[in-house]
């Protein structure tokens, strides 16, 4: 069930059961209530553990979370890690150098600054610094992490990017395909990685991904076939 | 200021040039040996200026660092007593708009001039001292940096030289004064070396379009006899070293 | 939000002196005292701190002998040292004369700009008001721009002055004398304050209109509780005592004009007179009595059950004062006149209320960032504002 | 009353709010980084910026931006965020009233503009505030809407109220500020006449959010 | 100091590459501008223009004071422009003092001031005793480029689009009559200059760029933010309807070929001649709109407004 939520609202929760709260969800430190904190969609959901709880609402400004697929730039590198900016302005993360597939105190990285990275964020208090890693720490593997050479970045909202990214009806990536041969990373920071062969198809697909936010499913396929018209007709010129 | 003669029918300005000479030069390089780094100073008709050259050096803020190239840093002292009338502003020039705007033109057109990706993490810091003026000042504050680089040993690709060129009517008036600026629109030129490229170009009063090109040409080539006297200048200090050094 | 089901960590029973206690845990401080039934300065929870005033001792009158020119110079028009509790609020007014060059509808003169008078007609009320402007200064013993709070203040008695709709502008206005110099060779001053009069000075003085600004200069020393309370109060003693002086224009200056001249143009100007101030003469700056109100604030606190130290060795100590036995129904206590860093930075709900010994309002502000603001709470404040407001009138008719 | 929000690309979250002829944008970024002197160790810290249509910044502004504070720092889930900082920037674009006189119009725009930025933004927020600006005129009568310059120069008192808004009503009082000449039965009469309008406002606002969601 | 925008080398290189390949991306070609969008507020004087993401809001307003003593028969006329943090937080609140907002500035200042855009003579009311003060306040609100061009025309529409309140002298008094009473004046405008900025990359080295004759330098026209954080010069061109050059700046950079400079100058003027042709024909539509109100509510001491 799908309803629109507040700031403020009242939440009616089962208290028999354990709540997980998700995105969206606070519970006040001062007063134990538990709040919805932005406006949205809320969803709830009960599985074994308990009801999780949480708003789904869009916005522009990434603020890490455990799990999450992230594209970065490298800003700084210090003794022992680099420092990675997911949002223009936000409080840098941390991507320690042992967080590599392989790494080892000899064995050092050799991202430099202005670099692009796809990582995943593997702790984030909100009063401690947040680090990213470049590895699958479960078996050590680079799982598809690490440096993203060349291409170029679209900045998205996060709504756009977590559809684009976990929602597999969505269809912008399989139009896209139709048209080019790419190479793709979503960070659910709202920065997305794309890599084609040929400068016009990178153009082409910044503009198409640009331009499908806040268009409905259907329009996409006119969107990218546009612009990958108008790129050819450009050289022509 | 009646009716002063700027440019005579005989082909003469108030100063008694004519329209394509520039108006004395005259530089020493080397003049605060003990103070910078490199210095020069530099009289350009009645301009006088003094610039000095600090560094590179390890920056003192944190911020100034730059971990691939030189930071540069120019800081214009116009001196009250520099103009007839006695600058009215009580406080300092410092943080006048105009003062800032001329220095970060400055910046930015010795930037891609100074080879800066040489002094990574340094700072180059220039300090120009305006002592008298008389029209065409950012042109001489450019030569002055110019020369004073040289003096300090800074990499650089060529010369960079400064000129200002007024439009009486129709004709083009080379190096104006400061007589001259007042009754005329100007434009302010910095080439490169000996090409075609400016670095810095600057019109601030009304001037028809189509006689731009004419002033620029002109101004081309006198900003190339600059770069001729410095490089003269710059020849004969070294000349003048070389000797004392060897004499010893 | 792993976290949430955790319990509480328990209080461990380390106890501190009372003054290290107010200093590591100012909130924890405030609340045993006010469960205890009263306040960390030991007022009661109603209770004001006490008020002395002083007017007029600051006033300039040697000043006012002085023929000064009152555009360039300052004197003190009427001052005010107020000292409640331990923090003196020193008010000085100072004035100044501009020339009101614009016209609204009350400066023209009706038989000959009847006309015009029509046409530039505004209803407007407030227009017809105008305030004073204070300068706040809270010293801190170090130098340095304008703090927040004294900009905040500034204004916020500038506005209350303005909409109390004490001063009108026309009680400011000048209307100057002239100064001749009679065959004899003596010297004297005519006033239009009989007709006859009146014809002789419309005569001699150019059609022009001036006006006296009042400034406010407000030095707050040993800082601690509402600042703007202070600072209106002493504000309105000083405006009280201000003692206008009339002004008058030199016969031989009525007449003049001098020529300008720029790129070739020729114009006559004329000259600004020097308005001269009577050493001799002053009037009261006339105040509407609607206006003159007192401000003061009360602060709204919740109580922390937790806090309570009658409850944590209620064993012993049974006599416990009416709010104790109240306190299950009434959590949030109200405190008149909060200062002391503790309260002044543990209570978010405060009301400010600028009351005229009538009872009626002028200025009112609410904030509620922290306890609920009742109809219950707010009715009292409002009776203890009206309590204060006659009480310090009370003060300014003793004086 | 007239809202665009996301009217900006650069910010978080934007909105334009127009109410009569009151006209202001207020922009918010944030969490982001503060600067050292703002942190706050325990809370997000706000940064408050109004800048007049016309003219410099003055007093005027500092007192507007600190009540703007006063409102919105309560309703801030701000220990979601510690040591970070929210920025809101307030551009008035029409003023509505005679600046030198009223501040008015100019609060309760700002305020509830900000408010629509905030939510726009995504920054998390426990509750809304919403306010509106009461006049009592001459003849005590409660003028409540379509408060006009002129209204405001014959006003006998004037009054700005924000209410904070629980579960869709307006429950606690965040903010009254009054002038003029007025008495406890006036201030209980605005009350009552500033809460039917702050639910008439809390409708419109959860209908723009509702129709901002479903496209 | 605000922190800047971070750009990662990826984005840098494809920016350089694509422009190379001779695309931009907006989809705009190198001697584009972007279409303006004038919109007129309620009040007189009160203008927003849009170019593509850029806002940009002015606002005039006007007192009555005195001249300055040495320039008794001229008015006073300001242009405000502070950035604050609402365009970006890379702009810091009230800072006028950094390297982008005292460029933007200045060439304002210049190109409408300096250049005597505003008859400011015809803003002395009593000789040496009174005038008005004219201000342009403007403020950015959104940045995507293109500050400096945005600002020349709001300034400029804002100007034409204001009436100040008509007034009346009598001897040393001035009366102001209210807008609804009497029809205002429009303000006296002798020429309208557009600024133009062009915006240079370079796709080889240093060394060829200074040494090599091949002037192979990109030049695009009303660059976009991205694309202004990565040029190596810029140049702005200011000019009139009249071809009269009314500011140039170009504040060091990559130097650049002369002769490319003065075929800059040549496209600005075309743009020049569309915007200030754009400009005129919606200030007309709005005081056409307006006027049908006025011409019920005039008097009969209505002035021509011409």
């Amino acid at each position: 069930m799908s309803t629109l939520v507040i700031p403020g609202d009242e939440i009616t929760i089962n208290p028999d059961v354990p709540v997980i709260l998700g995105p969206g969800m606070y519970n006040d430190p001062v007063t134990r209530d538990i709040l919805p904190v932005n406006a949205g969609i809320l969803n709830t959901s009960n599985s074994k553990k308990g009801q999780t709880i949480y708003v789904e609402y869009d916005s522009k400004r990434y603020t890490p979370a455990v799990g999450d697929l992230v594209v970065g730039i490298i800003t700084g590198s210090f003794a022992d890690s680099y420092r990675v900016s997911l949002a223009n302005f936000s409080t840098p993360v941390s991507l320690s150098y042992m967080a590599f597939p392989n790494a080892s105190k000899k064995n050092r990285p050799t991202l430099v600054i202005g670099d692009l990275v796809y990582a995943r964020v593997c702790t984030a208090e909100k009063e401690l610094e947040a680090e990213v890693e470049c590895v699958d720490s479960t078996n050590g593997s680079d799982a598809g992490f690490g440096l993203l050479d060349g291409g170029m970045i679209i900045e998205v909202t996060l709504g756009f990017a977590r559809s684009l990214l976990f929602n597999n009806e969505f269809p912008l990536l399989r139009d896209l395909a139709q048209h080019c041969k790419f190479e793709i990373a979503i960070g659910v920071n709202g920065k997305i990685w794309i890599k084609t062969d040929e400068v016009k198809d990178t153009i082409a697909c910044y503009r198409s991904i640009s331009d499908c936010q806040g268009k409905s499913y259907d329009q996409f396929r006119d969107i990218i076939k546009k612009h990958f018209q108008e790129v050819t007709t450009t050289v022509e010129e | 200021m009646s009716r002063l003669e700027v440019y005579s029918p005989e082909g003469l300005r108030m100063d008694g040039r004519r329209w394509n000479e520039l108006r004395r030069f005259e530089t020493s390089i080397n003049t605060h040996s003990h103070a910078s780094d490199g210095s020069s100073y530099l009289e350009q008709g009645n301009n006088k200026i003094i610039t000095l050259v600090k560094g590179p050096t390890e920056p003192t803020l944190r911020s100034q660092l730059d971990q691939t190239k030189a930071t540069l840093q120019i800081t214009v002292n116009l001196t009250k007593f520099s103009k007839f009338e006695r600058s009215k502003t009580t406080g300092s020039t410092k943080n006048e708009r105009r003062i800032l705007e001329i220095q970060t033109a400055l910046v930015r057109t010795f930037e891609k001039n100074l080879m800066l990706n040489l002094y990574p993490r340094t700072i180059i810091d220039i300090e120009i001292h305006v002592l008298q003026q008389d029209g065409g000042v950012l042109g001489t504050l450019i030569n002055g940096i110019t020369l004073a680089c040289i003096d300090a040993g800074i990499a650089m690709y060529d010369y960079i030289s400064g000129v200002s060129i007024g439009l009486y009517d129709t004709t083009p008036l080379l190096d104006v004064n400061s007589l001259e600026e007042a009754a005329m629109s100007c434009v302010t030129l910095g080439v490169m070396g000996k090409s075609e490229k400016l670095s810095l170009l600057q019109v601030e009063d009304k001037l028809p379009l189509d006689r731009l090109e004419n002033v620029l040409a002109i101004g081309i080539a006198g900003a190339h006899r600059i770069r001729d006297l410095m490089d003269e200048a710059l020849r004969n200090h070294a000349q003048k070293r070389i000797s004392n050094a060897s004499n010893k | 939000m792993a976290d949430v089901e955790e319990n509480v960590v328990e209080v461990h029973p380390v106890s501190f002196p009372p003054e290290i206690l107010a200093r590591i845990s100012p909130e924890l401080s405030l609340q045993r005292h006010l469960s205890l039934g009263f306040r960390s300065s030991s007022r009661g929870f109603e209770e004001f701190r006490d008020v002395t005033i002083n007017t007029e001792n600051l006033t300039d009158d040697k000043a006012l002998k002085d023929t000064i020119k009152t555009n360039n110079e300052k004197q003190i028009l009427g001052s005010c040292v107020l000292k409640q509790g331990d923090v003196f609020v020193i008010t000085h007014i100072t004035g100044g004369v501009i020339e009101d060059s614009t016209l609204s509808p009350d400066d023209i003169d009706e038989e000959e700009d009847a006309e015009l008078l029509e046409i530039t007609e505004e209803n407007s009320d407030i227009t017809k008001y105008t305030s004073v402007y204070p300068v706040v200064e809270v010293n801190r013993g170090r130098m340095g721009a304008c703090t927040d709070e004294e900009m905040i203040t500034s204004q916020r008695l500038y506005d209350t002055l303005l909409h109390s709709k004490i001063l009108t502008k026309k009680s400011l206005r000048v209307d100057p004398g002239v100064r001749i110099t009679n065959e004899d060779g003596s010297v004297e001053i005519i006033y239009p304050d009989t007709e006859a009069k009146k014809e002789i000075t419309k005569a001699m003085t150019p059609k022009k209109k001036w006006s006296y600004v009042l400034y406010a200069k407000i030095e707050v020393f040993g800082r601690t509780g509402p600042v703007y309370d202070m600072c209106w109060n002493s504000l309105m003693f000083a405006l009280q005592s201000v003692k206008l002086p009339r002004a008058f224009i030199d016969e031989r200056a009525t007449d003049l004009k001098m020529t300008v001249r720029a790129r070739g143009r020729n114009a006559i100007v004329m000259e600004t007179y020097n308005l001269l101030c009577d050493p001799e003469e002053s009037y009261r700056l006339p105040l509407r009595d609607i206006g003159k109100s007192f401000a003061s604030t009360y602060g709204l606190i919740d109580l922390d059950p937790e806090a309570d130290i009658s409850k944590l060795d209620s064993a012993e100590d049974e006599d416990e004062s009416m709010e104790g036995e109240e306190e299950e129904e009434v959590k949030t206590v109200l405190l008149a006149d909060i200062d002391g860093e503790a309260e002044e930075t543990c209570i978010k709900s405060t009301i400010s209320i600028t009351t005229c010994p009538n009872g009626r309002f002028r200025q009112l502000s609410i904030v509620g960032g922290g306890s609920k603001i009742t109809r219950e709470l707010l009715q009292k404040s409002i009776a203890l504002s009206k309590q204060r407001s006659s009480d310090l009138t009370l003060k300014s008719q003793q004086d | 009353m007239n809202v665009q929000t996301g009217y900006l690309q650069n910010v978080d979250g934007s909105c334009l709010y127009s109410l009569n002829s009151t006209k202001v944008i207020s922009s918010v970024t944030g969490p982001i980084e503060p600067k050292p002197r703002q942190e706050l160790p325990t809370q997000l810290a706000i940064e408050i910026n109004l800048r007049p249509a016309t003219g410099v910044p003055t007093t005027r502004e500092i007192t507007l931006q600190d009540k703007i504070r006063t409102v919105i720092t309560p309703i801030l889930a701000s220990y979601k965020f510690p040591r970070q900082l929210c920025q809101i920037t307030l551009q008035l674009l029409q003023s509505g009233e005679t600046e030198s006189l009223f501040n008015q119009l100019e609060l309760a725009a700002c305020i509830n503009s900000t408010v629509f930025a905030l939510v726009d933004s995504g920054v998390p927020l426990k509750n809304l505030a919403i306010a509106t600006t009461i006049v009592i005129d001459s003849n005590n009568n409660i003028i409540h809407e379509n408060i006009t310059d002129d209204i405001l120069k014959n006003n006998k008192s004037v009054h700005v109220i924000v209410y904070q808004i629980e579960n869709n009503k307006p429950s606690n009082l965040l903010l009254m500020d009054s002038h003029g000449d007025f008495d406890e039965q006036d201030v209980l009469k605005v009350l009552e006449a500033s809460e039917s309008n702050v639910r008439q406002l809390n409708k419109s606002f959860r209908e723009y959010i509702q129709s901002k969601l479903s496209n | 100091m605000a922190k800047d925008i971070e750009i990662s080398t990826s984005e840098s290189k494809f920016i350089l590459e694509a422009l190379k390949q001779n695309y931009r991306l907006d989809n705009r070609t190198f001697d584009q501008f972007r279409d303006v969008k004038i919109q007129f507020g309620e009040e007189l004087g009160d203008v927003l223009i849009e170019m593509g993401k850029t806002k940009v809001h002015c606002k005039i307003s006007s007192s009555i004071t005195e001249p300055y003593e040495d320039r008794p028969f001229e008015g006073l006329f300001f242009i405000s422009t502070e950035s604050s943090a609402m365009a970006g937080p890379q702009f810091e609140n009230g800072n006028n003092t950094g390297e982008d907002e005292v460029l933007i500035s200045r060439i304002i200042e210049k190109a409408v001031r300096r250049s005597g855009a505003l008859d400011i003579e015809g803003l002395c009311i009593v000789a040496g005793r009174k005038c008005w003060a004219i201000r342009a306040n403007v403020h950015f609100l959104d940045c995507d480029g293109g500050f400096v061009d945005a600002s020349c025309i709001a300034v400029m529409c804002a100007l034409l689009h204001y009436k100040k309140p008509d007034i009346t002298v009598r001897g040393e008094k001035i009366i102001v009559h209210p807008v609804e009473e009497r029809e205002p004046v429009p303000l006296g405008i002798l020429h309208i200059p557009i600024c133009v900025t062009f915006s240079f990359f370079n796709p080889m080295d240093m060394e060829e760029n200074v040494k090599g004759e091949s002037n192979s330098e990109i030049v695009i026209i009303d660059a976009s933010l991205k694309e202004e954080l990565l040029r190596e010069g810029v140049l702005t061109v200011t000019l009139n309807k009249n071809r009269e050059v009314v500011q140039v700046s170009k504040a060091g950079g990559l130097p650049m070929d002369a002769l490319t400079l003065m075929e800059c100058c040549h496209k600005a003027y075309s743009i020049t001649e569309t915007i200030t042709n754009q400009i005129l024909k919606e200030i007309k539509i709005d005081n056409e709109k307006r006027d049908k109100y006025s011409a019920i509510l005039s008097s009969e001491n209505a002035r021509e407004t011409s």
